[in-house]
């Protein structure tokens, strides 16, 4: 049996593919409501409609800073994590997960104040406007549920597979940072 | 020759199935997986195939009451929904891709199994949830394409569309699970020495095909939310008194809608380019312009897509950028046509079953192909577009070019499967039976649509000129289902009284010819290596026993240098359960228990984590 | 050419041209959508000079794509498609990307056409 | 646009079965510029059609003759025999000869005969027609004219008329294959066309887009008449009904869904009665339009046409054929 010496070279994980290609398509899905915002903004008169009104600009983009800032600590965890300290990943790890959770926290009280000022259904803006922000929301919800997942994994130590969730985790906050900006950036635009 | 029994047994350790019905359940092996499949989209078919009689024999002649109104929009629907996304989608990417790709790229498993186990369980909830909708008399009745507003909660109150919505959700998640597997799997599990220009042209196509579904569902999925908030919940994606669009519901649907078209041919593709040298002793003629063609037809594919609009009145200017994608996306299609003929030519043809249908495949897919190349011509498309003429456009293509390859692939990969060899001469006559009944059931439609016959009518009057047609269609239709039951009782009896094939009957070109049949759950006692697109023929020295685990090679994903030796994970009894839980969760939303469904969701998250309390091994 | 360098460019040649294409139709049907609808007409965009700025950018990058694959094809005419990587490889994908630069530069073209043919926003 | 060479393709089997066909609804037998230029765009691209076709099967046949041998050209030997003649034939035949040949079409079917077919622009012909689709009849209107009727659609021979087409309720589609090309009707939009016909006669048209339960009964006819036929046709539409309607006919609920232009009835939720004497057919080509037939239609339309708008009226025969008599009075 003649094994072929063949070289090895440092890869790309098969998670991490895994976790692009979530990416990949989850962009996608919101590639489309943002068309749809556009779309429906194209076709309308006036924009927003009268008796709706654009979201507040100023602590629109302080809660996105603070949000997007904590692709930082997600990034440091990654980076720790595939270096083995594990004391400082699990560091980063909750910094980032507080300043999530406020966001979330003060996110939630917002949206449903929102929700009884001006409903869904109230026109064609707010129907879009709810469901982008709503879907951003929900992406953010579930990267807490994944951080809150990955810090119950690292009470007993790291291993490779958790190595690999760490990264994989901290390019999905990176993502839903990206989109966050993407979407409020698109929002925001009702005031041009 | 000790050391290789004791290590065979080391890998039977490693990787034997749990016996029993428990084992199916809780596989995680792509080959029983990829079996799961193709039974479950049979039985699909089969029904698929039943609506499509009724409707048939109901347009056999004029004024005919055999069917009312509502029924046969509810067959319609079901026939185009069933046939697109619960067979050839599933049977081509979920059946042949996953029972092949491992295989063709020498690999143990794919690159997630459990998370394709889930995308079966998940197809598997989806078609039991679509076809629940039936037996409550429920059953979507708006077209598969289910405009708006005729699909709103206005014109369609009852839970039909709501099943539609959340059906085809739930049936493209499986899709987008099944659509990451390949590319990750492609990119990452081939054989060491397998660079991208040596990887087998089915792989491309299963590539493109999983390109397609994971970026062209999303906006569907998208689509399908907007109404179902908008039917449920009262917002007004598409309601034009606010300014909403019945055309936004259009251009997300088509968007999505044409690059599928391309996603069910292009395996199709797949499976012609496979059988093509087996059957001929030959390399594919313009290897690298066939690879790119599969990839480039699903990539400008998305650029198409209002070419279903043109009637809606659209700018000139908007329909000329459709208009012009629509031209040179015929382009890959022709270069394939005269690389597979030219194959044909050069090499030394078997006209065995497999064969026969591919040279019939090449046949009803030129026939398509040129009735879509006349719908590059805008007028003519607002002419004949909701017409019959259509309807044999897209027949032509789905049945005769798609399904076409789908049979000859189950005659060909049937000994490697089985370890039996098929009877070729009921494959033969099989094949001419469908042939000449395909082309009676389809061809008289090209006339119909120009004479004037549009789409979904339940009934037509006479006096037309339409009766021969219909008739002559009708008749086609039940010549083709005999011919379907011919060719697939050949393969029961083969199964039963066939000789063994061993492994390599056909002296395939790749490496899923290089394992026994059927292939052991281990697939490749030895890891091949590969120094050629068809390994088969030019064997490389392999590359080592992984048999110190349940392992398999990652690759590094370009030039198939060896990047890394992973722990695969076992049999899991996760993801049925999870597919169960989110059975469950589209269960109470299409009753509007949204309370429940949430309950439901908890639940599903909570599987995901007992899901990935168990680790694979470290190596 | 070192083989780096040449593998870059293959890249390029690879998804230049597909990026482009998707930008410029998303952009060029935007623009005019954006263009025939009262919300965005209110922004006057002049639909034309922006349309051929748009396709004619895309048009050169495809262009550009091509040209690098050709040269690639050029580079490696010794080695064949289906030889050991990376050379092959990199002859391959120059194969194919030129063939599909060729494809799309072509439906620039049309699309140029189109546009210079056309009232925009007449109805169709 | 080219005149068509039916002659030469007239022996190809397809068309030899097209020429025997009923001509009512059939997009071959055109009658306007814009229908026939349609018309010979689909018969120069079928005759191409055929020789790609015809290549296709050669080349299938040539390598069935050829099964027991390999390769053809300067390389025959090797383990890809005749690899370099392929790729001239796959380059030449499967990527320059059809852009070519896509190129023309394109050009010459997406830049001059869609001149002719795409909507002309607005009063840039002297008569205007609204077509508007409810579930499952067409609404016909005269803008600037008091005329309404339904189901069937008058215009002036050799005169182009300009048509908006819209809907009432879902998205339908209208479509008279012999005149132009099909146009939608979609909620919130109006869509136009022109319709022109070369020659006086009745042409059938039939809603496109699947609307519902009966899509297939929503036909409707065209007719183009002389100049001055269809201005008397007009005149007459217009006028009011020329007798009051049976007290039945509000009893009835007739009034609730039906108008009757100088009556108290004016509701618009069915087709306006006023001249429902003048259509030759009823429910949108379902049934003919004859006292014994409108009669049936009143007493049992939903076994007629299942699914429909109007309810079975529950009243005898003796006063369904009163109200049919009183209708079809009505010219």
């Amino acid at each position: 049996m003649t094994a072929v010496p063949a070289p090895r070279r440092v890869a790309f994980p098969a998670g991490l593919w895994g976790m692009l290609m979530v990416i990949a398509t989850e962009g996608m899905l919101l590639g489309a409501f943002i068309a749809t915002y556009f779309y429906l903004r194209f076709k309308a008169p006036v924009w927003p409609p009268h008796g709706d009104h654009a979201p507040p600009i100023a602590t629109t983009l302080i809660l996105t800073a603070c949000l997007v800032a904590t692709s930082a600590p997600m990034a440091i965890a990654s980076w720790s994590a595939a270096a083995g300290e594990l004391a400082k990943t699990r560091l980063a790890l909750v910094i980032a997960l507080i300043v999530q959770c406020g966001y979330l926290a003060y996110e939630f009280k917002d949206f449903s104040d929102e929700l009884h000022k001006s409903n869904i259904v109230h026109d064609q803006y707010t129907s879009i406007y709810y469901t982008l922000l709503g879907a951003d929301h929900a992406h953010v919800f579930f990267g807490v549920l994944l951080n809150l997942w990955l810090l119950g994994k690292l009470v007993t130590g790291l291993t490779r597979y958790r190595v690999r969730a760490v990264q994989a985790i901290a390019w999905y906050w990176h993502f839903v940072n990206v989109l966050t900006i993407v979407i409020v950036g698109t929002l925001l635009s009702a005031h041009a | 020759m000790v050391v290789v029994t004791e290590r065979l047994t080391r890998l039977e350790h490693q990787w034997q199935a749990r016996p029993g019905v428990l084992g199916w359940l809780t596989t995680t092996d792509h080959k029983r997986i990829g079996l799961l499949y193709f039974w479950t989209t049979l039985v699909l078919f089969g029904a698929g195939g039943v609506e499509a009689l009724a409707m048939r024999t109901q347009l056999a002649r004029p004024n005919q009451h055999l069917i009312g109104p509502e029924t046969y929009n509810e067959l319609f629907t079901l026939h185009g929904v069933t046939m697109i996304f619960f067979f050839i989608i599933p049977m081509t990417t979920g059946a042949f891709g996953n029972y092949l790709l491992p295989l063709m790229l020498g690999a143990r498993d794919m690159a997630f199994p459990r998370m394709n186990a889930l995308s079966f369980w998940i197809f598997l909830g989806s078609g039991i949830f679509l076809y629940v909708s039936l037996a409550v008399g429920d059953a979507p009745n708006a077209g598969w394409f289910n405009y708006v507003p005729l699909s709103s909660r206005h014109y369609d109150p009852g839970h039909n569309i709501d099943f539609y919505c959340l059906g085809v959700i739930f049936n493209s998640i499986a899709s987008t699970l099944t659509a990451a597997q390949f590319i990750v799997t492609i990119l990452k599990s081939r054989a060491p020495g397998m660079s991208l220009n040596r990887m087998p042209l089915f792989c491309y196509a299963m590539f493109a095909a999983a390109f397609g579904l994971l970026f062209a569902l999303p906006t569907l999925s998208a689509d399908v939310i907007f109404l179902f908030l908008d039917r449920n919940v009262g917002t007004h994606f598409f309601d034009p008194a606010y300014h909403g669009s019945a055309l936004l519901w259009q251009h997300l649907f088509w968007f999505f809608g044409h690059p599928e078209v391309y996603i069910l041919i292009v395996p199709a593709f797949g499976i012609a380019t496979s059988i093509i040298p087996a059957f001929t002793q030959r390399k594919m003629v313009a290897f690298p312009l066939v690879a790119i063609a599969e990839l480039l037809v699903v990539f400008i594919g998305f650029g198409v897509w209002a070419h279903h609009m043109y009637a809606t009145g659209l700018p000139t200017m908007t329909m000329i950028f459709f208009g012009a994608a629509t031209a040179m996306v015929v382009i890959p299609s022709t270069i394939q046509v005269f690389s597979w003929c030219m194959s044909f030519i050069m090499g030394t043809a078997r006209f065995n079953t497999p064969l026969l249908f591919i040279a019939g495949f090449i046949f009803m897919f030129v026939m398509g192909g040129l009735t879509g190349i006349m719908f590059v011509a805008i007028p003519f498309d607002q002419q004949v577009t909701d017409t019959y003429f259509v309807i044999a456009h897209f027949h032509y293509i789905i049945f005769g070019a798609a399904v076409f390859p789908i049979f000859g692939g189950l005659y060909y990969w049937f000994p490697k499967v089985t370890g039996k060899l098929p009877f070729d001469r009921p494959g033969q006559i099989a094949f001419w039976i469908i042939f000449v009944g395909t082309n009676l059931l389809f061809f008289p439609m090209h006339i119909l649509g120009l004479i004037g016959m549009t789409r979904r009518e339940y009934t037509y009057p006479s006096g037309l000129g339409w009766e021969p047609y219909n008739f002559a269609e009708t008749i086609g239709a039940f010549i083709t289902t005999a011919g379907i039951l011919l060719l697939l009782g050949n393969l029961v009896y083969s199964y039963f009284r066939g000789v063994e094939s061993g492994p390599d009957p056909w002296h395939g070109p790749t490496l899923e010819w290089t394992v026994p049949s059927p292939p052991p759950d281990y697939n490749f006692a030895v890891i091949p290596t590969v120094r050629s697109a068809y390994p088969n023929w030019e064997p490389a020295p392999p590359y080592e026993w992984l048999d110190r685990g349940h392992q398999q090679v990652e690759s590094e994903g370009v030039d198939g240098v060896i990047g890394d030796i992973v722990g695969m994970p076992h049999e899991s009894p996760w993801p049925p359960l999870l597919a169960l839980t989110l059975l469950g969760v589209f269960a109470m939303l299409v009753l509007g228990k949204f309370e429940i469904a949430g309950i439901m969701g908890i639940f599903t998250l909570l599987t995901l984590v007992g899901w990935h309390s168990k680790e694979p091994q470290e190596s | 050419m070192t083989v780096k360098r040449l593998s870059r460019l293959q890249w390029f040649g690879l998804f230049g041209g597909a990026v482009m294409l998707a930008a410029g139709h998303i952009l060029g049907i935007g623009l005019t959508y954006a263009e025939c609808n009262v919300g965005g007409a209110r922004w006057g965009i002049p639909n034309d000079p922006w349309e051929m700025a748009i396709l004619l950018t895309a048009a050169f990058v495809m262009v550009l794509a091509a040209a690098a694959s050709a040269t690639i094809i050029a580079q490696t005419q010794g080695t064949s498609y289906d030889d050991d990587p990376p050379l092959s490889r990199i002859r391959f994908f120059a194969i194919a990307a030129l063939l599909a630069n060729v494809l799309f530069t072509i439906i620039m073209i049309l699309d140029l056409v189109g546009n210079v043919f056309n009232v925009v926003c007449r109805q169709g | 646009m080219i005149a068509p060479r039916r002659h030469a393709l007239a022996l190809l089997p397809a068309v030899a079965v097209l020429a025997g066909c009923d001509k009512q609804q059939n997009a071959l037998a055109p009658e306007s510029h814009q229908a026939k230029s349609i018309a010979s765009l689909f018969w120069w691209m079928m005759g191409g059609s055929w020789i790609g076709l015809g290549l296709i099967v050669a080349l299938l046949v040539l390598a069935w003759k050829r099964r027991n041998r390999r390769g053809i050209g300067s390389d025959t030997e090797g383990d890809k025999p005749g690899e370099k003649f392929a790729w001239r034939v796959v380059i030449g035949l499967g990527i320059v000869t059809p852009i070519v040949v896509i190129g023309v079409i394109f050009v010459i079917a997406n830049l001059f005969v869609i001149k002719t077919t795409e909507a002309p622009a607005a009063d840039s012909t002297r008569l205007t027609v609204r077509v508007i689709g409810h579930m499952w009849w067409w609404e016909v209107r005269y803008p600037g004219h008091p005329a309404v009727t339904a189901n069937e659609l008058h215009i002036p021979v050799r005169v182009p008329v300009r048509l908006e087409v819209q809907t009432k309720d879902v998205i339908h589609s209208f479509w008279v294959p012999r005149l132009n090309r099909t146009i939608d009707a979609i909620p919130g939009r109006t869509n136009a066309i022109e319709l022109y016909a070369d020659t006086a006669g009745r042409y059938r048209g039939q809603c496109d887009e699947f609307c519902g339960l009966q899509h297939a009964h929503m036909a409707f006819y065209v007719y183009a008449d002389p100049p001055s036929v269809f201005r008397r046709w007009l005149a007459q539409q217009s006028k009011p009904v020329s007798s009051p309607p049976p007290k039945l006919f509000t009893t009835a609920g007739c009034a609730d869904c039906h108008a009757l232009r100088g009556t108290s009835a004016k509701a618009d939720v069915g087709p306006d009665l006023t001249h429902v004497g003048s259509r030759s057919t009823l429910a949108a080509l379902t049934i003919r339009n004859t006292p014994a037939e409108l009669e049936d239609w009143i007493l049992h339309n939903q076994a007629i046409k299942p699914g429909n708008q109007m309810p079975d009226i529950t009243i005898s025969p003796a006063q369904a054929h009163e109200l049919a008599v009183y209708l079809e009075g009505l010219k």
